[in-house]
């Protein structure tokens, strides 16, 4: 989407307010895994809102990376760089040996491909208790102090490691945002749009959703480092199709196909866990009938429903 | 390019099962030139269009471009070689804007390099004004901003043809621009493929014999699958097998 | 193209969430005193949950509410007997309520993610389960475990076992695949060294239904013992499931680390036949706590208390006693008042490790009455040995260093 | 690796695999019609096992299974009517994500309505204890299960290959367009296929509540491995999703006994295997 100057710089100055405004409207761990899952969101809003591709497995990367980070840290008392960086490239490692698999196949058989890796991850994961702590997840992980030059910042405090998860997040959602204005953008959306031309005019179609998948395994990989960190646990559901669920439910809610509408939505998903559960265990439920009702009624999601808001309270004709 | 032949078939076959939809075509475009190819309902026109630009693999016999075999190539190699179609039916990108839609085909033609991808879309500049350039000469000036989706029929149809150019192909095959246009449109249509004839070798499918028959330099006829008859407007319309395969009863 | 400036909606979704968000920030009175109670409400564990809950209830109400003046406010968390929700409950009761004390969660996987976070916010944290790494791998100078060690518990089960059946040699174990069947599967072997015995086993997940495939196995293997190192509603599924396929009661079934009394009401007197359980609490013993205990609990939910209740009981009591003890409900003091202590309470003596932080108590064999030998409805078993011996030697302990406060 | 084991493992795998079947024609109708795996399959074969506890205690196990049939095909039908024929013009992922949704919904309804804690329910006493088989002992109840849901499966085969209603509804599979415009009442096969697709899942799970025990989560066991009993037996085709259900059960059964930490993995590997070397599925056509 080619938009205007004004815009961009509004919507980049009304973020940076958020991620200043948010830890004091929520707890900052809250607050920290709202930007983690962003990430994680805008992940898979590249693939399925960006290039139109349902991945219902992105946990696979996500746990990889969590896990690597883990024993990195664990073992070899990796530093805190290092870490980010390797949980990176194993996502992005994972996501492009997976995706050249399942791009070979569309629609159903793509899903299920995407399905049957994360299942597959998930036992292997589960057995491998020696490697992975198997059902009890893996804990004992330490958050390295941010090491920037000589001085080394602690990272200890749920605020300090939320001023740093945003401070990653940022960067991420500056990655994304070049990734989505680079011509890759047009591209994929191209693709989602419609496949069969796209490759008339030149695309090697499969190429560009692999290199999609890959790239978005890299954001996910990342978003599952700062997750082992948060608990100092990785947690055996984080490579479970639960989370990748969850990750879906952020984009669908937030709104496909726009960079924002996966921060909105994992902010939603994670406020009503954290806020609606203390009040009523049985809070999935809400997100089943959002989920309902968002498929139904307003498939852009948050970033759709405040359009029309706007519309309706600025009256007719307002805007372009 | 062998003997001026910058698209040449040999023995083009193939098959659907049981049927064979297209038989053994062998099939001469000098460069430079208008050729169409016409042919009732059913002859296998766009399945020969298909073959040639790799949408599907052929069963049998051989295609070469510019002297190069390209047979079975997939259809995503072929924009790079020069080659470029449009579509029967309107098959563009329905929620990009127009000027996005072309602004993505003229990109491909690009060899951005890994770097490339760095770069904002906005920072191309002589991608951007190719693209300028090709939806001011499709006439969608006027709509360059609005989403494809919401353009009249005549509008998308341009806009088919402008995705093709914007390939900046050598030979463009072009399906029925014209198809299920109004006649002012049709015009419209008809004075952009001339204008198109100087500057590229342009193989097209179309129904309407009066715009063939006006501005084509050579006709292939096709009828059953098979090629049945070519030459200059004049040979194709004096041609007995052509009228009765135009005006029914079987060869 | 709509050029949708999103001034508003951003500002509307930051002061939307304003209004609603979670209760006030800690602001709870000093005098205060938040215990949370992080017990599985749902999840494999969702009927201990309850139990367990009733369990704390009854300890603080015996107290009159308050300790040292000050007001006990009593909380719950649901643990999901997943380590990601507990960790992330227990973290958020802690910055919201001010909670200083955690009892809980049942899981040995769930705790070990909870005894994380004690070390990390330095808050007292008391957990009764079957795996050796809270007083072990992991020990740090905030955490305790109420239950008898595994190495103990282990060796109370087999020397008393085979004093009566010398003859059986080969036990087939059923190993729940997580960190308490670890470590109450290792203490078995090591147990079952001194007799000769030959081990065969089978690893599963925790809430594992389909247990016909391994009962198979275990009977090929021609056992003279099915050992259950399961936990929860396996425990009932896989007898019940020994019993279909016609291996027991001709195979004894010992389920080493059982919670008694609620497995008992649940299985039917046909399927307790040749049942032997190894347990931390069985309401029979005939201590003055005990016996206490099990009086207000058959008044106030009339059927006697499994493990589950009076571990939280036992927890909590004991705590209480400490916090009197150190005269201030302040962690580091809890710790203090704790470590090297000896005194009488559930079930029995009870002495604090100060070193691991293993509270050294007795641990309970129990077999299983034919149905025309029971007293009364709740007279389910004999208790064939209590003992709190052999301790485990601190050579092979891998609690090193507790840490400082 | 002696016999007796053999033969139970086998056992075992029949019994799973019939239960796969089920579910997997279930499934595959569903699949066949909307092009999109059903996201509450799993809890609809819950709620199955769940009814049928409760309806047996009035009308005894038979009755009970009957009514699980019954409300889980009512339920089918009220989410076909009422929720995924709004989305049939839309995109076939948005009708996925739909069932997605109404799969947490049910599952916490079952916690309000039942309560989260499991359940173990016990066969009707005629059928309890084990019977020699010679080379092993069985479970009596497990051997009629393995029979009845071979049955059923059967009886599907034939109700959609033989019969006027099946034509129909494989008509609707292969073209709702053209079916609808042959005159069919394509909504009403849509909404009947849908039910009675679920239904099967709602018997199935009454059959496996005594085998396997109730927990309101237990639709998530399941789930996955009908995903791929369907995808590898062939989008759509019953006789696939059959033989792929068998296949699956005795693989999975076998492996528990050879190398029980790998068996469930090595299904997700065969299924991922399926698809990239036979897309179409074992017997399928698309």
């Amino acid at each position: 989407m080619l938009e205007g100057r004004r815009g961009a710089v509004v919507r980049v100055a009304l973020l940076l307010a958020a991620i200043v405004v948010l830890p004091l409207v929520v707890r900052p761990v809250v607050a920290s895994e709202i930007w983690i899952f962003s990430i994680a969101a805008m992940a898979l809003n590249l693939i399925f809102g960006y290039t139109g591709m349902l991945s219902f497995g992105q946990a696979t990367f996500f746990g990889l990376a969590a896990y690597t980070a883990g024993l990195l840290m664990i073992h070899w008392q990796a530093p805190l760089l290092v870490v980010l960086a390797a949980g990176t490239l194993v996502g992005a490692l994972a996501a492009a040996l997976i995706g050249y698999v399942c791009i070979q196949r569309v629609g159903v058989y793509f899903i299920m491909l995407t399905f049957g890796f994360n299942q597959m991850f998930y036992f292997i994961a589960y057995k491998w208790t020696s490697l992975t702590g198997g059902d009890d997840g893996l804990p004992g992980i330490p958050r390295p102090p941010l090491a920037l030059g000589p001085l080394g910042i602690r990272l200890d405090t749920s605020v300090r490691y939320y001023v740093f998860v945003a401070a990653v997040f940022l960067l991420a959602f500056y990655a994304m945002k070049r990734v989505v204005d680079s011509p890759l953008g047009v591209i994929f959306q191209s693709i989602r749009e419609n496949p069969g031309r796209a490759a008339a005019v030149g695309y090697d179609v499969k190429r560009y959703k692999w290199l999609a998948f890959t790239i978005a395994g890299g954001f996910t990989g990342l978003a599952g480092v700062l997750y082992s960190m948060m608990f100092g646990i990785v947690p055996l559901e984080s490579i479970s199709w639960i989370i990748s669920g969850d990750i879906v439910f952020m984009v669908l809610i937030g709104g496909i196909g726009n960079l924002y509408g996966p921060l909105l939505g994992a902010a939603a998903f994670k406020w009503l866990s954290e806020t609606v559960s203390i009040v009523w265990e049985r809070w999935p439920l809400i997100l089943g009938v959002a989920l309902v009702l968002v498929v139904l009624f307003l498939r852009g999601g948050l970033v759709e429903a405040f359009a029309r808001l706007r519309e309706a309270t600025a009256g007719r004709g307002a805007e372009a | 390019m062998k003997d001026g032949g910058i698209l040449r078939t040999e023995g083009l076959t193939r098959d659907f099962g049981a049927l064979r939809a297209v038989n053994a075509v062998g099939l001469e475009v000098r460069a430079g030139t208008l050729h169409s190819v016409i042919g009732p309902n059913g002859s296998g026109k766009t399945t020969l269009f298909n073959l040639i630009s790799g949408e599907i693999p052929p069963t049998g016999g051989r295609v070469w471009f510019e002297g190069r075999d390209v047979t079975g190539l997939p259809s995503h190699r072929l924009p790079h070689l020069g080659l470029a179609r449009c579509f029967q039916r309107t098959n563009v990108f329905p929620k990009l804007s127009v000027y996005e839609n072309v602004w993505v085909a003229a990109f491909s033609r690009r060899r951005p390099g890994a770097l490339g991808f760095v770069r904002r879309t906005t920072e191309f500049a002589e991608v951007d004004a190719e693209a300028r350039r090709i939806v001011d000469e499709v006439g969608l000036t006027h709509k360059v901003a609005a989403r494809a989706e919401t353009l009249s029929h005549g509008q998308q149809r341009a806009l088919e043809v402008g995705l093709t150019l914007a390939s900046s192909p050598r030979l463009v095959l072009l399906d029925e621009p014209t198809q299920g246009l109004a006649p002012e449109a049709t015009q419209q249509m008809t004075r952009l493929v001339q204008s198109l004839a100087g500057r590229y070798t342009i193989l097209l499918i179309e129904h309407k014999m009066r715009i063939v028959m006006s501005i084509s330099d050579r006709i292939s006829v096709m009828a059953f699958g098979e090629l049945i008859a070519e030459g200059t407007p004049d040979e194709v319309r004096e041609n007995r097998v052509v009228q009765r395969a135009y005006l029914g009863g079987r060869r | 193209m709509k050029n949708v400036s999103r001034r508003r909606f951003l500002a509307t979704t930051a002061a939307g969430t304003a209004l609603l968000r979670a209760p006030a920030l800690a602001t709870a009175q000093a005098a205060e005193l938040v215990m949370l109670g992080i017990w599985p409400f749902t999840g494999p564990f969702a009927d201990v949950g309850p139990l367990l809950d009733r369990g704390m209830r009854l300890a603080i109400e015996e107290w009159g509410n308050k300790v040292l003046g000050r007001p006990i406010k009593y909380i719950t968390r649901d643990s999901e007997t997943k380590a990601s929700a507990a960790t992330r409950r227990m973290e958020e009761a802690i910055d919201s309520e001010g909670v200083k004390i955690v009892v809980g969660p049942w899981s040995s996987g769930v705790a070990l993610a909870c005894t994380e976070v004690s070390k990390r916010r330095k808050v007292f944290y008391y957990f009764s389960g079957g795996t050796e790494d809270i007083a072990g791998k992991r020990c740090h100078r905030y955490a305790f475990n109420w239950a008898a060690s595994p190495y103990t518990a282990m060796h109370v089960v087999i020397d008393n076992y085979m004093k009566l059946n010398p003859t059986h040699k080969r036990w087939y174990l059923f190993v729940n695949d997580y960190a308490f069947g670890w470590s109450v599967e290792k203490y078995t072997r090591e147990a079952g060294q001194r007799y000769g015995i030959e081990f065969a086993a089978d690893r599963m997940p925790l809430g594992t239904r389909e247990y016909s495939g391994f009962v198979s196995k275990a009977a090929a293997f021609k056992p003279d013992v099915l050992c259950l190192l399961n936990a929860g509603q396996d425990v009932i599924v896989s007898i019940r499931e020994a019993h279909n396929f016609g291996l027991a009661p001709k195979v004894a079934i010992v389920n080493s680390w059982g919670i008694g009394t609620e497995d008992f009401l649940q299985l039917d007197p046909k399927t307790r036949e040749n049942l032997w359980v190894g347990t931390n609490a069985y309401y029979g013993a005939n201590t003055p706590v005990a016996k206490k205990m099990t009086e207000m609990y058959q008044a106030k939910y009339n059927a006697p208390p499994g493990y589950a209740p009076c571990a939280a009981y036992g927890m909590t009591r004991l705590t209480l006693r400490a916090i009197e003890k150190a005269k201030s409900a302040e962690p580091a003091d809890i710790v203090r008042a704790l470590e090297n202590w000896e005194t009488q309470d559930w079930p029995g003596r009870v002495w604090v490790n100060p070193k691991t932080h293993q509270t050294v108590r007795d641990y309970f064999l129990l077999r299983c009455k034919k149905s025309d030998q029971m007293k009364h409805q709740f007279d389910f078993a004999d208790i064939v040995a209590v003992s709190g011996q052999p301790l485990m030697p601190d050579t092979i302990n891998e609690c090193k260093d507790i840490g400082a406060l | 690796m002696n016999l007796a084991l053999l033969g139970g493992a086998v056992l075992n795998g029949l019994v799973t695999g019939m239960l796969y079947a089920l579910m997997g024609v279930g499934l595959s109708l569903i699949l066949g019609l909307l092009n999109i795996p059903n996201f509450a399959h799993g809890v609809l074969y819950a709620i199955g096992a769940y009814v049928l506890v409760s309806a047996s205690k009035a009308f005894g196990f038979l009755g009970g299974a009957v009514a699980a049939l019954a409300v889980v095909a009512v339920l089918g039908a009220l989410i076909e009517w009422g929720g995924v024929r709004r989305l049939y013009r839309v995109h076939p992922d948005y009708i996925l994500l739909l069932t997605f949704g109404l799969s947490l919904i049910l599952t916490e309804a079952i916690i309000l309505v039942w309560g989260p804690v499991g359940i173990t329910f016990q066969p009707p006493a005629l059928l309890a204890g084990a019977v020699d088989l010679g080379v092993t002992t069985y479970p009596k109840y497990r051997l009629l299960v393995m029979v009845v849901t071979g049955a059923l499966v059967l009886a599907c085969y034939l109700f959609v290959t033989r019969t006027r209603w099946g034509a129909i509804i494989r008509a609707g599979i292969e073209d709702k367009d053209m079916a609808a415009a042959l005159g069919i009442n394509i909504r009403r096969v849509f909404t009947l296929t849908f039910a009675a697709g679920t239904g099967l899942a709602g018997l199935g799970g009454a059959l496996m509540a005594p085998v396997r025990g109730l927990l309101p989560t237990m639709g998530l066991d399941i789930l996955p491995f009908a995903f791929v009993v369907v995808v590898l037996g062939g989008l759509g085709s019953l006789p696939g999703a059959i033989l792929a259900g068998l296949l699956v059960g005795v693989v999975q059964s076998l492996m528990t006994a050879i190398w029980a930490p790998g068996a469930d993995a090595s299904v997700f590997a065969l299924m991922t295997l399926g698809i990239i070397a036979r897309p179409q599925g074992l017997l399928g056509q698309r």
